[in-house]
């Protein structure tokens, strides 16, 4: 049937550096050698300290942990890009966002270990706790870019992080809705790795890309390679200077695969094959990092070497400092559950300083 | 001294807020141009502009999560639920962020906003436009409930709530918006949120309630003390979480007999909450069992059939008398 | 920045019979006479009917009231288009696709007088009461959608009809992401009448029309003039082919205005002009089908009176047995809260009629 | 007769209602080609199908939605909640629509569908994943809230959830979900959905809880027999809305001692409905307090500290203790 088009949109991909390492010069961004390694830092930390984790939960030392192994570049990289005015409102798979943000490994440590102190506020730095609820987040970010135009907080951005399952949320939808009428300044970067638990990318949407739901808000998008540290680096610089700039909120799909188990309470062998974990294995984000800094002649075998024995000695350390912080007291959660305090909790709290103490003794 | 309605008490609650603090605006469907279906938020977008008196797309949890960041963001935003019956697509939001952003960080974070909405039957309106469900908020640990019933406790109740440094979530009674006139003083006042009013000193009864119901309510008491020559003791708990049980109790020994009258149904409500109290605290006093007046556990009716659901003075007072005479 | 452009998309837009009354040849669809005649007299229907009401209204004969005066085209012809397979799955403000599938005048009047009687379902036909929470009908018609599907009923659609302000809601997202997936039966008709109570189009949502969020799912979506018969007959045909004969869901905007105010108890002039509403008054789907019908030379001033007074008197008719019937129970609630009874309601409903009869007594 | 697991009796009544009723569909997160995170959907996408075993995308409101849509397009629809924590955004769904469609329609329409939702803490879950927040279903009428204990118990109310005309919601303990294994029988069996069920028998108190407290509840009783030499009846609620006060009654007329333990916070629970019930109908029987044993009035901690504020075998022997000796 004939009808008069009216209205095109597009959606465009972006891939700087591929995976054998080949660099597209037209779209190379210029980026400081030192800035390049410390991205690079950051990147072998969030691995290393993933994987230790994976440990310390295999040993029962921590809980439930979801790694976000294989996804540094889609995270990792932008958070290098945000500065002291910068909010992050993440999910839960970005602890090396969190880390380059301020947040401590001790932190973190705590939160995977059930222990409210996890969630504290890292001093000078505006991360909000981990949000479990997938896709609530979102709101919160646009929520927190309103205030940031309306106190006239100049040069300052919120990113925003969630899954490609979380698209499928009513909150995601009125977030992005609410930050096209607000001209919010938020990024959005999805981190599509594929999976939502079991549920692979095409069960989640019919949509063929993610980027193009920015279309049903006027907020543009983009897909990225999000195991490219250079494409992530321009796609989020872009979209950070946009929102610093009033020119409001953008949507950044970026690519990248879950490599692991969903959480370490999930077994993947039950959903997905090893042939397509192995098909992800060349694309990995540190791997391509490392050829780029090669190929710019600035990192070699030694470097590397040293990096990482530096990185797991800090690993190290912030896990004995975990270990050793004992004593923590339950009884504070009645301090907190308000700003003031009733006196019926003041009454529970006394009565459940009575029954540990009692607990105590029968024990 | 002015007397005005609960509409105009509530508007001028906003009005002193917005115009000391910069910090607090006011957001939700409707509440700019059109100045709130109710008219609550009149004159707002005039005085304090589009930054300040958003008009939101109409998504409730996006108003209310929305909310939340600008709280974080160090702002304080009073939004408006245009009526409680859609109050149920913020319980997410409420349960797992609002209300546990300061614990779960121990204090580093908070979410200082309120949610006002218009609560209840009686109006002859819609469907979901009658609810009164305060008990799913009162479970909520981490949140507080107010329920003003009056022009001038509403406006002193709200100046509080949006001074209060927690989640507040503010219910009015619309069947209470014009109903009637009250004085309100001309200085700011406040109204501490967690404590109950003794609307009427008595001795041979205690009826406790809030909101709506304190109309039929007292209609109820006065006739009854002239009809039973009984002295009433009348609670306005104004807050139904944290609930003052000081107060409850107080009275309860006092008395040994109580009626609660609530418009919302019966199971697991705040009704229920009152009751286990005073069996917790103070059931060696009583001299009968706390009489229960309220909603039955139907579905709320289509409007209609809504009055005929809904405690009537008739009802409570046939429920003070047996409650004395027992 | 260059990047490839990976996807296109496109939205198209649809008009047939202007508001002068021109007709596109091109696309004019064959409409047998009868039918059209038959559309015209339900589109009148609708309109009397809701004047109506709103003077019912105004007497205190009936409650709150939402007309949907100046939208008959967008809710009436596709409810023509529908058949006794189809189910329809409306909010509130389509009274008259109400009556064509087979719900009687009384029932209406039953429902804005705040009886349950008003929600009871018309024999042989599958409409669901009147939604009133915004949006959330949309997900119940992709669920009816998918037990068609289920049950193999061949040749049957879902209609689910929404406003403009409806978009915003996070059931919509999740609707149509929902109908993309399962390829659900759903025809998805958004009736953009520019206005959610005093909130303008353009605040509600970025985008420029709302058929382009059907994109973020890969549903086709279509803009439609809503005020031009033709053209809701021409899209709302071709969606209900392609969801019968299982190409999935469609979205399609129906551009029209709501002529009135929200609801009798909304005063429109608060917020929008005289202007804009007068603006509006020539495209008004009557005028230009009427002068479709004389174009096609099967319509005169006879006729049209004719017409006019009969479906007067069907009016009076559904206003006189409505307000015969009284002896309304208010007990039977007690009967339908549960499918099965518990002794507690028992209890409760000998309370209730005890109190009743005590109410009676003193009152 | 197997002795299964709860996980493996929840599995066992799927299959069975599955086997028997085309119309039985179960739909949620990773109920399919996983099995659900806790295994609880095993083999049943094997041997139905993707068309009835439907793994959905990640909404909530999208799953009770389509839910609803479906049980009225003649299906019955068992979906899943992820997570009991993850529930509140149906909240409008269930208020609005799946507990209201019967009566707003007179009884043309009805929406017999069950959500089955693993709920409580315990299991040294991250946020969200440890709540127990049945008072806000069983302040919805229309609805039924049920929360089974036991293996048996679980498989039986099941059959009777998925053959109820209603919507149910069915809350799995899953702090108990592979704690224990007890004798199913073989062949399908039912509990009637509303009914308490008397564990044992006793004279000198009522002990009343549901879902995973009975465990420790059933520790706390059995020592306290022997310490205190009492007799102590045992009610497992089984189904907390409607609420089977008949055998609450029945029971504190004889023993005239209760204690009720819940493992929500105690602010407007189910052990304030149960506590006003007793009120309402056994109040002269009690010769002490009713005593609440439940979480206290605080966010849901995480992991590592929410065994402090869980109601433990030790607390609850207190309690009966206290209250068998006041
Ligand atoms: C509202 C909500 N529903 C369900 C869950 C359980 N859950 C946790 S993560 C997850 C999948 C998330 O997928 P995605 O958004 O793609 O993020 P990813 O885990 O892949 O990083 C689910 C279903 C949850 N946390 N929140
Ligand atoms: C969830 C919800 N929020 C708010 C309301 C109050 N309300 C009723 S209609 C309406 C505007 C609806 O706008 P639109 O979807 O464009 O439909 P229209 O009224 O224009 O037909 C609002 C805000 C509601 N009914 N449901
Ligand atoms: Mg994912
Ligand atoms: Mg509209």
């Amino acid at each position: 049937m004939p009808k008069k088009i009216t209205n095109r949109f597009s959606v465009s991909y972006l891939q700087i550096l591929d995976e054998n390492g080949k660099v597209d010069k037209k779209l190379e961004p210029k980026i400081p050698e030192e800035d390049l390694i410390s991205m690079y830092r950051w990147m072998v930390l969030a691995r290393e300290f993933d994987e230790r984790m994976l440990k310390l939960q295999r040993q029962g030392r921590i809980g439930t942990f979801g790694p976000s192994i294989g996804q540094e570049a889609a995270h990792c990289v932008p958070a290098c890009l945000m500065n002291e005015k910068d909010w992050m409102v993440g999910a839960f798979r970005e602890v090396g966002a969190r880390l380059i943000r301020g947040e401590t490994m001790e932190q973190s440590l705590y939160f995977y270990n059930g222990y409210e102190e996890g969630s504290e506020k890292p001093k000078g730095s505006n991360i909000l706790p981990v949000s479990i609820i997938v896709g609530a987040q979102t709101l919160h970010a646009v929520g927190v870019g309103y205030s940031l135009k309306y106190r006239n907080v100049k040069d300052a951005a919120v990113v925003t992080f969630f899954g490609d399952g979380a698209t499928s949320e009513g909150d995601f939808h009125e977030a992005m809705n609410f930050a096209g009428v607000w001209q919010a300044p938020v990024v959005f970067i999805c981190q599509n790795n594929q999976w939502a638990i079991s549920l692979p990318r095409h069960k989640q949407t019919r949509s063929v890309t993610i980027a193009q739901k920015g279309i049903a808000y006027d907020v543009p998008g983009i897909q990225v390679d999000g195991n490219d540290p250079l494409a992530m680096y321009v796609a989020a610089k872009e979209a950070l200077e946009r929102a610093r700039n009033g020119g409001g909120p953008t949507l950044i799909e970026a690519v990248t695969f879950r490599m692991m188990m969903h959480t370490t309470a999930d077994d993947p062998t039950k959903y997905r094959t090893d042939k397509e974990v192995e098909g992800w294995k060349p694309k990995d984000p540190l791997i391509r990092m490392k050829k780029y800094l090669e190929y710019k002649d600035i990192w070699n075998d030694a470097m590397e070497e040293e990096m990482r024995s530096e990185v797991r000695k800090e690993i190290d350390k912030a896990v004995k400092n975990f270990e050793a912080k004992t004593g923590f007291d339950s009884s504070i959660l009645f301090d907190h559950t308000y700003g003031d305090r009733h006196y019926t909790l003041n009454e529970e709290k006394a009565e459940f300083l009575a029954e540990q103490a009692k607990e105590t003794a029968n024990g | 001294m002015a007397k005005l309605n609960m509409v105009q008490a509530i508007n001028l609650a906003l009005h002193e807020k917005m115009k000391h603090d910069d910090d607090v605006v006011v957001l939700g469907e409707d509440v700019g141009v059109d100045e709130g279906v109710f008219r609550v938020t009149a004159g707002l977008l005039n005085e304090y502009g589009e930054k300040r008196v958003i008009d939101t797309p109409l998504a409730e949890s996006g108003i209310i999560g929305t909310s939340i960041g600008m709280a974080l963001g160090g702002m304080k935003p009073v939004c408006e639920m245009q009526f409680s019956g859609f109050s149920y697509l913020i319980m997410h939001q409420l349960e797992g962020h609002a209300s546990r952003m300061r614990q779960r960080s121990l204090g580093a974070w908070n979410v200082p906003l309120v949610v006002r909405m218009p609560y209840g039957g009686g109006i002859r309106a819609m469907e979901h436009h009658s609810e009164s469900r305060e008990a799913f908020y009162a479970h909520i640990p981490g949140i507080k409930t107010v329920i003003p019933s009056s022009p001038r406790n509403a406006r002193a109740l709200l100046i509080s709530a949006i001074e209060d440094p927690d989640p507040v979530i503010f219910m009015e009674p619309k069947r209470s918006y014009r109903a009637f006139r009250e004085e309100v003083p001309d200085e700011m006042e406040r109204m501490e949120i967690g404590k109950a009013q003794i609307v009427r000193k008595g001795s041979d009864i205690t009826v406790i309630s809030w909101g709506a119901m304190m109309r039929p309510v007292i209609k109820a008491v006065e006739e009854s003390e002239k009809e039973l020559n009984a002295k009433i003791e009348l609670i306005d708990m104004l807050t139904v979480s944290p609930l003052d049980d000081a107060a409850i109790v107080e009275s309860v020994r006092k008395t040994g007999r109580v009626v609660v009258v609530q418009e919302a149904p019966k199971n697991v409500s705040i009704s229920s909450e009152i009751v286990a109290r005073i069996n917790d605290k103070a059931l060696l006093y009583l001299e009968a069992p706390v009489k229960r007046v309220t909603n039955y556990d139907v579905v709320t009716p289509y409007f209609s059939r809504e009055m005929d659901f809904m405690p009537s003075p008739g009802r409570i007072k046939r429920a003070i008398k047996e409650t004395i005479e027992f």
